[in-house]
């Protein structure tokens, strides 16, 4: 049904729509993907976005709804980056947590690997904590495993080795006579299965460092208690 | 009076008496004290692995409901010991207001599930950053070395520290029955007749010394030990049955009562 | 500089930053932090904060500004749920079992608290329901038993807060509201009645509806363990 056949209330459903599922985006939504999740064509989708970006910015908002990597994201108003920069300079402390650090450690020296693998070995989900990594610059994706589920095996990346001033990998101070945990040990002999991502089927684990910022920052300590 | 209980899971002995005080709607004097073992051994066999902890929570509930319940029964109390009348008042409050705690903490969860189903219907913006900032973020590598990636690196593979560690002190005695007959069947042939007390020497924790004392009447049950007690409270006498050989004796793997 | 005597385009402006920060924040951000940052007060960031939220609200924004785990943060409207579902396929949070919800309530109005004394509340051994409520976040170790033992305390984190959309802990509801009322304590009374003067043979009225509905014991249906 084209847009000037739709009745409006239809419409107004889309564009709240939008707005939630933009909003709790971590990537930019493709057009098409909001299209069929909304079951409304993507030029629609697309008229929509742009109504919703141009009401934002005629309402003087201080974030925009724009178009960016193949797909649709709410970002910070550029006109407020200065804002965004004491937020980012000043707003967050500038510890690596201990989890950033170990995982960030464990792909330095079990590279390549899988992010189930690290997960498994950390206990936790490590997406967060490797998307955050990746942005970084300090780890990367390597290869594909050529097994089944040809799961994205991370690396970290020459820069970040120039960073701790080596040369490669290698050179990384020997583990020693270290012998890791059963769970470890299991997690790297399953070897490089297929990441299982996060099927819908099973409990997700609440990844613990994503309460803390990026992941990657120290955050508050645990709520004080009361009473 | 029938009480079914199949249906719900217990989680342990509260569970269970609250139930059956509340839900159920039953005087416990009319419920026979069997049906409540009933419902409970139906519990345990849910459970798979036999609990000790639970089970003697229960057993000790239980048997404050026989005294109580007896006393209930018996008529006219004359002659009863008033310090024991009034430590088995004291238990009672003791159970009571446990019942209580337990029963306002479930009712405090039921408002947490509320709390926590209403909130999941919204989700929180975690995009982050967008990437020009990224680079202005302080840099988090800053003083970070090459052996400070070696030290995380074996804290993140160490085996990670069980629980049952940090907390010893009060962490269950997991002691088995059948591992006590198996001792015992080493141990009293060799000794010919021994007191409880003797085979029960440097226990220090009641649940293993209740487990041995299971474990003798596994053996009394089977016929291969002869018990024998001279006096009330005195030392109970445990002996080989003559004859009777140590290879005749069934090792059970779990203890069936 | 106290609100009425703030210029419009001061509010404006202040309103636009928190827009902004908000936007790029992973945690929920704390008022006085944004208080420091855009150089007003804690009150102000309050006032506008709130304006912002009823604004969004009355033009029937998919989305929603709220204050939950001692900040301000930004999250699909509840009524979009259906919608966000679609798109995010994991689900955002598994159901927690009686069990845990209620070793959870324990946790939360007596912390900080030691294994022990919740396995003494509950009567069973809470080891297995406290170490899977850690690995999701729900409570974390807060310091250790000054006391001999050095028992490790345990306490709800900020996760827990943001999960139950409460702003502190202070708001949750007061234990003293499931205190069971005189009705339900008599009957436990009478259910563990010593005293042979009570007929046994009348009925005990327990009226389990008042209490809270399904609070009673087995009153909900058994739930799946989870994974």
């Amino acid at each position: 049904m084209p847009d000037d056949q739709m009745p409006d209330e239809r419409m107004v459903e889309v564009r709240r729509a939008v707005e939630a599922i933009l909003m709790v985006a971590v990537d930019p939504v493709p057009p098409n993907l909001l299209a069929q999740l909304l079951e409304v064509s993507t030029a629609t989708v697309e008229a929509q976005c742009a109504a919703l970006a141009d009401g934002y910015e005629a309402d003087g908002r201080g974030f925009a709804l724009v178009r960016v990597g193949g797909g649709y994201r709410f970002q910070s108003h550029p006109d407020q980056a200065p804002w965004v920069e004491r937020f980012v300079l000043e707003g967050q402390s500038s510890r690596l947590t201990a989890a950033a650090l170990e995982t960030l450690a464990i792909v330095a020296y079990k590279q390549p690997i899988s992010r189930a693998q690290v997960s498994a070995i950390r206990g936790v989900d490590a997406e967060g904590v490797m998307r955050t990594l990746q942005q970084r610059g300090w780890i990367d994706e390597l290869s594909r495993d050529p097994g089944p589920g040809n799961a994205i095996l991370y690396g970290t990346t020459r820069e970040f080795l120039e960073r701790m001033g080596l040369d490669s990998a290698a050179d990384l101070p020997p583990l020693g006579d270290f012998v890791p945990g059963p769970e470890v040990v299991e997690a790297l002999e399953r070897g490089l299965m297929a990441d299982p991502g996060t099927p819908a089927d099973q409990p997700i684990e609440v990844p613990i460092e994503a309460s803390t910022g990026d992941g990657l920052v120290g955050g508050e300590p645990a709520e004080a208690p009361e009473g | 009076m029938s009480v079914t209980v199949t249906t719900a899971v217990y989680e342990g002995p509260f569970d269970l008496l609250l139930n059956l005080i509340l839900k159920e709607e039953v005087e416990l004097y009319e419920v026979s004290l069997s049906s409540i073992v009933d419902a409970y051994l139906v519990e345990l066999e849910r459970l798979e692995a036999l609990d000790l902890e639970v089970a003697t929570e229960f057993l000790l509930i239980a048997a404050i409901l026989v005294e109580l319940k007896t006393r209930r029964l018996l008529p006219g109390r004359d002659g009863v010991d008033a310090d024991d009348e009034f430590g088995l008042w004291e238990e009672r409050d003791l159970l009571l207001a446990r019942l209580l705690e337990c029963k306002t903490f479930k009712d405090a969860a039921v408002v947490l599930r509320r709390l926590a189903a209403e909130a999941s219907r919204s989700w929180p913006r975690r995009a982050g950053l967008e990437e020009r900032f990224l680079g202005m973020a302080p840099d988090l590598l800053d003083g970070v070395t090459a052996d400070d990636l070696r030290a995380a690196c074996l804290r993140g593979l160490a085996p990670r520290p069980s629980v049952h560690v940090e907390t010893e002190h009060i962490a269950p005695i997991r002691a088995s029955v059948a591992d006590a007959v198996a001792e015992l069947v080493d141990e009293i042939p060799r000794s010919g007749t021994i007191t409880f007390r003797h085979l029960t020497r440097g226990l220090v924790d009641r649940i293993e010394i209740v487990v041995r004392f299971l474990a003798v009447l596994e053996l009394y049950k089977q016929g291969v030990v002869e018990v024998d007690q001279l006096g009330a409270f005195g030392d109970i006498h445990v002996g080989w049955r003559p004859g009777a050989e140590p290879g005749d004796v069934d090792l059970i793997d779990a203890y069936e009562g």
